[in-house]
């Protein structure tokens, strides 16, 4: 029989995830014996992965590898998974240790968090004020990312960064925030935006209000739905991990660990097919690999992919 | 004929045959109906582990739906479960944070149900505004508050004998939350039928003038339902914040909703003056069926809501359709 | 009547110039005309909306599918728009409102013929419109760069100094406010939900009534969602969700009795502003958006606190001296 | 009845013809293959006991029932309203028995709501409507700002306002449901005066009145109906009351007013200083064991408003309540009726009854704690209970689990005075007790008013009817504006010092 390995993600229906999907497919196809069961609540929320996490409990998956909305609220039904003989691992948006063996950041925070600033002072030679667009005040990876940033900010002279507001990962309220960041900061040279829904509303308000080529706005977004906004000028370029390695190393990894092909534990060497491998730290945690960077010269090569 | 020899019989129907034709015996048969699908769609189903977890699926909620089933045949309804939750399990968080005992835990939980339960029956029974303007009001009012104490950060670290509400079991398959579900579904359903309080909240949804005429307090039984249903959300959050071992302020967002959907799937006219609880219980089985059920086909939960959507709808709808089609 | 109806929609207007006026001493450019014309026209959508939801609470129901409407509608403009391009925007205005007035008249029907409490329908409507986006859509995303620029451009397209999406949000006001005073149809939708039971002894049907209040606010949600995805130039399964509450919220904060029976355009077009103001001024003023979701629940509460003191009748007043003195 | 037994017809043919009409409700047969025909020019008294089938007829001639079975005639044509447009098309008109109007909308768009004058856009003409309400309302002799919301009248204002949206159609067929039962002796006359008018246009007009006095007074034509069947038509003049009484009861109803022998006590209640902003002012009397007090006002003196204030609903500023020579402090109406006073309220179909409950709770609504044990329900108990009391009022209906709202308004009270009767009350106030029964239960519940003040209870009767006022109190207070004008007692209760004081006619 096959390997049956669950892809939970956040909520159905986002790009990224989709993209992930389309990547774990790839490994199944490559592994041979696997099935993946991509799946999700409807809106994200920790109380509706539980209960993906319980019918999955239910049908007896061999892994579970998931993107969770909650680091801690997840951790019981994960937990029981475990003690059901499940392989659990997170990956992109982290479990609290106790709830998986083991998690696979896309890139590492610190370098993302450098990543994001400097694509933003890469077109501020002269310094300049910034602000940050978040997502929904509760999601696990932004607050992380945004840290590692402020960490650095003293490598970049000049640059200030004015104010931290948070449109919920709703394109609607993302866009009235970016309106009111460019009012309030009638200087403001850019906006950084660590989240793909995020991201797209800012550019769409930035060109709306006239102001392309002013304010330029990065941080982290999907190809497919920056194109436009890259080619308005809106954006001179963002970055991101591409999702589809990310789904594909994710199920292999998850394959890995459940057929004991490799274990979870500090200091580990975990294979991940085309991707290498990743070494675990002591919290279990490792990073896939570094964020890319799109611009005008690469965007139509990409938006069509994912 | 002469007036006087006119007897007028108690009933014209037994109740049994009143019971037959019921609304509770048409979701019986659907519930009845949703299971064999389930035991046929999925070998998983038939499984007395799994039909354990599937219960965690409705539980929290059905607590939620009786209080609310008696709220909404009284006429009213409170949209603001949910955000009391929050701020209930906000609280809870708050009272973890500096150790407090398990006990001390619920008793926080449960005022803080209550005391918003209050706060809404201030505002509706004493100024008298309608309920379901308030309490969309204070849905925002009382998770608003839950953000502003936590914002994007979560409490955790509560006890460890605090996860037997939500993660214990009673005996065997059986969890400690659907035991108290059971209990009080028990306890509703005496109140509701079997007592005079209960009669007064019908009386009360079907006619709440004519019940204060008829020297019923009115606005002491309505209080009483806002804070039951405070309490309920109180003993909900409990439930939920120990299943879930943290908070957040987002925790179950949406919920009075799926509460609301349950008691009036169970038959409880959204207009207030009729509704059991039995129909209640046989509601929140079968969602909790069709969820776990889909579930089990790996369903995403969006395609679950139009089927929970539809049946809603379809099972006011279809006996509507099958009378105007006979006649 | 007219006299304590102006008195409210006065009280609600006051509040949003004291408002305003509190917002300027913290930031004075909030309130240069340009800036409140960008208010006004981010409250459009929701201002279109509340005169819809107003309509339907007048006759004594409720439609909370209009979020979800809007959204089905909005995901189908966008398809019909990737898949080709060529269709003119006028067409898909069209499509827009006569989809949108499609799913309002399933609701209507429901209400209608078979006697279902409109609030049950719209709130399995509300699910299914939802479920019917993911299924048309597979959950994917409909991106701004997939999108034709004449689709993107309309709701921008600036006449006489305002764009189109306030031109046709006040242009909607209009309309319905001469639909909703001078019209038999318009005066109907006050009878049936002022006393449905008069309604039928004066020959109006009430069902038929609420299936075309449900119509026009299904229209509006249509004409709203095709707005909503070209303005943010995305369309996926979860735009404006849960927009139904503050919808309803601005109708209540307008004055529009839950009740039935009693509100107007004007009513509903003051409380979506005063909603729209709040929500463009936390940001600019520097409140912690973990404060927003509290403030405006409590200017809610106000809202109907006020709102229902005024609309308390005084009382028969029998004695002479009262009825010199009041 | 065959249709042989019906009198010659008239000379002139009829505008409108019923033949065979049946309706049925789920347990009643509303209507069995009645009869009727209405002339030009012709007032035709529809009369029969309360649940006789009266209304139930007039919504099936204005469309908002459709018969299961029979035939409408309109000038000889057959016709079906499907609709109450319908037979509006068809030029009929009614007044119905309940108040069908807007609060919120003003008079002039209550009068001519669904034909209001049309401007050139098809829009409606605001003014043009103003000034044609005005000119009705001008005729019928109110004084009603037609601009005014319509939630800002006294009841008897919307009545006329009732009147004024019938008179705005312009109608072959007027139906007057009980039309008089919510006015004044002044708006009375001026109503008579205008069927007189309308009779003179030649239009037919369906007078529906348990009023005796007013049926000989204005009607030419008769039709009696008996528990939904035709029973009987004919001219007025050629019948005595008596007879038509006879026919609509089925027996004889000699004597309206019970002879009592008044056993009057110590005193039960005493009232002192009752004020309120707005209602009332300065209210003062004692009542005693087995007297019957009589309050008489006209419509809008305050009556119910201060009944309802002793009953703990409205709050007055001030005001001491004394049962049996005890202050009771009495807030709401739980507290009244655990004092010892009950309140049998004039709008039954919203205060007095829960109508889609059954029969039997309604009944032991108020006494559940003497039918329940520690809170818990016993059926057994409360259905003993609603039987005793609802056999003594002689109810009519089909089981006791029945709904209160499928009986006639008549039963309807019936059940809420039973309510209270069961909770063994010292004081019981009945508003308007007899407004819309008919004269057999009429006779029934002053035979049975009279039966507890002979058992001791004191009894308040609201009362706008002179004749109940004079024959069944032995004291009265007349109010006016929300004041007493006046307590009367043995030979200065007649009727003309109780119309003098209620009007404030100064002394002759
Ligand atoms: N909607 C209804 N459902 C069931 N029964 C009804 C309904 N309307 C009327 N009835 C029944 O039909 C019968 C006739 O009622 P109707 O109201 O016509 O009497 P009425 O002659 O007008 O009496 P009243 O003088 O008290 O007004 C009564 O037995 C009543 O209970
Ligand atoms: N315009 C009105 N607004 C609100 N309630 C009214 C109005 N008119 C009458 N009522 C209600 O109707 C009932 C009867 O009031 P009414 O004016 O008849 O006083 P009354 O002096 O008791 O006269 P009567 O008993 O003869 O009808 C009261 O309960 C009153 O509350
Ligand atoms: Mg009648
Ligand atoms: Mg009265």
């Amino acid at each position: 029989e096959d390997m049956r390995i669950a892809l939970v993600v956040k909520a159905l229906g986002i790009g990224f995830f989709e993209a992930a999907a389309k990547g774990a497919e790839e490994a199944a196809a490559e592994l041979g014996d696997v099935e993946i069961i991509y799946t999700g609540p409807t809106d994200t929320t920790a109380e509706g992965q539980i209960e993906v996490i319980n019918s999955l409990i239910a049908q007896g998956v061999d892994a579970i590898a998931i993107s969770a909305n909650d680091p801690d609220a997840l951790v019981p039904a994960l937990k029981k998974a475990m003690q059901r003989g499940i392989t659990v691992i997170s990956w992109d948006s982290g479990v609290a240790p106790e709830g998986r063996q083991m998690h696979l950041n896309p890139s590492s925070n610190a370098l993302i968090g450098n990543m994001i600033i400097k694509l933003a002072a890469d077109h501020l030679p002269d310094g300049g004020q910034v602000a940050v667009l978040s997502a929904s005040a509760t999601a696990t990876n932004q607050n992380i990312w945004i840290d590692e940033m402020n960490k650095v900010m003293g490598d970049y002279p000049g640059i200030e960064v004015v104010t931290t507001v948070y449109g919920d990962d709703l394109a609607d309220k993302s866009y009235r925030e970016a309106q009111g960041l460019m009012q309030s900061y009638p200087d403001l040279d850019a906006i950084i935006a660590p989240t793909s829904v995020g991201i797209v509303a800012a550019a769409q308000a930035v060109a709306d209000a006239g102001k392309v080529g002013q304010i330029n706005v990065t941080g982290l977004g999907l190809p497919s739905e920056m194109a436009g906004a890259i080619d308005s000028g809106a954006s001179k370029s963002f970055a991101i991990w591409n999702p589809i390695d990310l789904g594909y190393s994710a199920a292999m990894i998850a394959h890995a660990l459940a057929t004991e092909a490799a274990t979870a534990e500090p200091g580990a060497a975990i294979p991940m097919g085309r991707m290498g491998s990743v070494t675990l730290d002591d919290t279990n945690s490792g990073a896939m690999a570094d964020p890319f960077v799109y611009d005008s010269s690469n965007i139509e090569q990409f938006k069509s992919i994912f | 004929m002469s007036s006087t020899d006119r007897f007028i019989p108690d009933r014209l129907q037994s109740p049994l045959q009143q019971r037959l034709k019921s609304w509770e015996t048409l979701l019986l048969a659907v519930a009845i109906g949703i299971f064999i699908a389930n035991s046929l769609a999925s070998p998983y189903f038939l499984n007395a582990w799994n039909l354990s977890d599937a219960t965690f699926n409705f539980t929290e909620k059905a607590m939620i739906a009786f209080a609310m089933a008696l709220l909404i045949v009284a006429g009213e309804i409170d949209l603001s479960v949910a955000s009391i939750i929050a701020l209930a399990s906000t609280a809870m968080g708050a009272a973890a944070q500096v150790d407090a005992s398990t006990l001390t835990l619920v008793l926080v939980g449960l005022s803080v149900g209550l005391a918003c339960g209050a706060f809404n029956a201030v505002l509706v029974c004493g100024m008298g505004l309608p309920s379901i303007v308030v309490t969309i009001g204070t849905m925002s009012l009382f998770r608003g508050i839950s953000y502003i104490i936590l914002g994007d950060q979560a409490y955790r670290g509560y006890p460890t004998s605090f996860a037997y509400f939500g993660q214990g079991y009673v005996f065997w398959v059986i969890s400690f939350e659907f035991v108290l579900f059971a209990i009080l579904a028990v306890i509703y359903g005496v109140i509701l039928h079997k007592t005079n309080f209960g009669r007064a909240v019908y009386a009360i949804g079907n006619n709440a003038t004519g019940a204060l005429f008829s020297g019923i307090r009115v606005n002491r039984v309505k209080s009483i339902l806002f804070l039951l249903t405070g309490l309920m959300s109180g003993v909900a959050a409990v439930c939920l914040t120990s299943r879930l071992g943290s908070t957040r302020p987002s925790i179950g967002l949406g919920m009075e909703l799926e509460v609301v959907t349950m008691v009036v799937l169970g038959g409880v006219n959204i207009l207030g003056g009729s509704g059991t609880i039995p129909g209640v219980v046989i509601a929140a089985f079968v969602m909790g069926l069709v969820t776990f059920g889909l579930g089990l086909l790996n369903v995403p939960g969006i395609v679950m809501s139009i089927f929970i959507g539809a049946l809603l709808i379809g099972v006011i709808a279809l006996p509507r359709l099958w009378q105007k089609w006979r006649g | 009547m007219k006299q304590l109806l102006s008195s409210r929609e006065l009280i609600l207007s006051a509040a949003i110039v004291v408002m305003l006026g509190l917002i300027a001493t913290r930031f004075p450019g909030f309130v240069a005309p340009g800036n409140l014309a960008d208010v006004f026209n981010d409250t459009s959508p929701l201002i279109i909306l509340a005169i819809g939801q107003m309509i339907v609470i007048l006759t004594k129901c409720i439609d909370l599918s209009v979020a979800a409407n809007l959204a089905l509608t909005g995901m189908v403009c966008a398809m019909i728009n990737v898949a080709a391009p060529g269709v003119p925007v006028a067409v898909i205005v069209f499509v827009a409102i006569a989809l949108g007035a499609l799913l309002g008249a399933f609701n209507g029907i429901l209400v209608w013929k078979l006697d279902i409490p409109p609030i049950v329908v719209t709130l399995g409507t509300m699910t299914i419109y939802r479920g019917i986006i993911f299924l048309i859509s597979d959950g994917k995303w409909v991106n701004s760069h997939e999108m034709s620029d004449a689709f993107k451009a309309f709701p921008r397209a600036e006449a006489l100094g305002l764009p189109m999406l306030s031109w046709l949000a006040i242009l909607m006001v209009v309309i319905f406010f001469v639909l909703m005073t001078r019209t038999t149809l318009g005066r109907a939708f006050y009878a049936v939900g002022g006393n449905p039971h008069a309604a039928v002894y004066t020959g109006i049907n009430v069902g038929k009534s609420q299936f075309w209040a449900f119509v026009f606010s299904g229209a509006l949600a249509g004409l709203t969602g095709y707005l909503w995805v070209s303005r943010y130039a995305v369309a996926y399964v979860d735009i404006a969700l849960g927009f139904e509450l503050d919808v309803v919220a601005a109708c209540v904060i307008g004055g529009i009795a839950i009740s039935g029976g009693i509100g107007s355009v004007g009513g509903a077009v003051l409380g979506a502003l005063f909603l729209g103001v709040i929500k463009n001024a936390l940001p600019v003023i520097n409140v912690s958006p973990f404060w927003q979701m509290a403030i405006s629940g409590s200017a809610i509460i106000i809202a109907i606190a006020v709102n229902t003191r005024a609309g308390r009748t005084k009382g028969r007043i029998i004695l002479k001296k009262a009825e010199h003195a009041s | 009845m065959t249709p042989e037994s019906l009198t010659p017809p008239s000379p002139v043919a009829p505008v409108l013809r019923l033949d065979r009409i049946t309706k049925t409700f789920p347990g009643v047969k509303a209507l069995n293959e009645v009869e009727l025909a209405l002339y030009p020019g012709q007032v035709t008294a529809l009369v029969g006991e309360n649940g006789a089938g009266k209304s139930t007829l007039v919504k099936i001639l204005t469309g908002i029932y459709q018969p299961d079975g029979g035939a409408i005639t309109v000038d000889g044509t057959p016709v079906r309203f499907r609709a109450a447009q319908d037979a509006a098309d068809h030029g009929i008109t009614a007044i119905h028995q309940e108040t069908v109007l807007f609060d919120d909308l003003s008079v002039a768009e209550n009068i001519f709501l669904g034909h209001a004058p049309k401007s050139r856009f098809g829009l409606i003409d605001t003014s043009a409507q103003r000034h044609m309400a005005a000119e009705i309302l001008r005729g019928i002799g109110a004084e009603i700002d037609p601009d005014a919301r319509l939630r800002d009248l006294g009841i008897a204002s919307k009545h006329l306002v009732a009147i004024s949206r019938a008179l705005s159609i312009d109608a072959r067929v007027v139906i007057m449901d009980e039309p008089t039962a919510a006015l004044s002796h002044k708006e009375i006359h001026e109503l008579y005066d205008l069927v007189e008018q309308l009779k003179a246009q030649g239009k037919a007009i369906l007078f529906i009145s348990h009023k005796f006095d007013e049926i000989f007074r204005i009607a030419d034509r008769y039709t009696v109906f008996r528990d939904g069947q035709f029973v009987a038509e004919g001219r007025i003049d050629e019948i005595t009351e008596g007879d038509l009484v006879k026919m609509m009861v089925g027996r004889s109803v000699d004597q309206i007013f019970p002879k009592r022998a008044p056993q009057i006590g110590e005193t039960v209640l005493q009232v002192t200083g009752y004020d309120h902003p707005t209602e009332f002012e300065d209210i003062n009397f004692t009542l005693n064991k087995g007297e019957i007090l009589g309050f008489y006002g006209l419509v809008g003196a305050g009556r119910s408003e201060f009944m309802q204030a002793l009953f703990g609903i409205t709050k007055p500023s001030k005001g001491v309540t004394k049962i049996d020579g005890k202050i009771r402090v009495i807030r709401s109406p739980a507290e009244a009726v655990n004092a010892g006073i009950v309140y049998v309220p004039e709008d039954r179909g919203q205060q007095g009854a829960i109508r889609p409950m059954p029969i039997f709770q309604n009944v032991t609504l108020p006494s559940l704690a003497r039918t329940s044990r520690n809170g818990f329900i016993r059926l057994a108990e409360e259905f003993a209970l609603a039987r005793e009391f609802t056999q003594r009022l002689d109810l009519r209906a089909a089981s006791l689990d029945t709904p209160v709202g499928n009986l006639s308004g008549g039963n309807q009270q019936k059940v809420v005075i039973a309510k209270w009767l069961a909770t063994q009350p010292k004081v019981i106030i009945l508003d308007e007790p007899t407004k819309g029964i008919d004269i057999g239960s009429k006779a029934a519940v002053h035979d049975f008013m009279a039966e507890l003040a002979a058992q001791g209870l004191a009894v308040i009767m609201v009362s706008s009817e002179i004749p109940e006022v004079l024959g069944m109190s032995d004291r009265v207070i007349v109010m006016r504006e929300g004041r007493i004008a006046a307590e009367l007692e043995g030979d200065d209760l007649t009727p003309e010092t109780l119309v003098r004081h209620a009007a404030g006619i100064a002394e002759a």
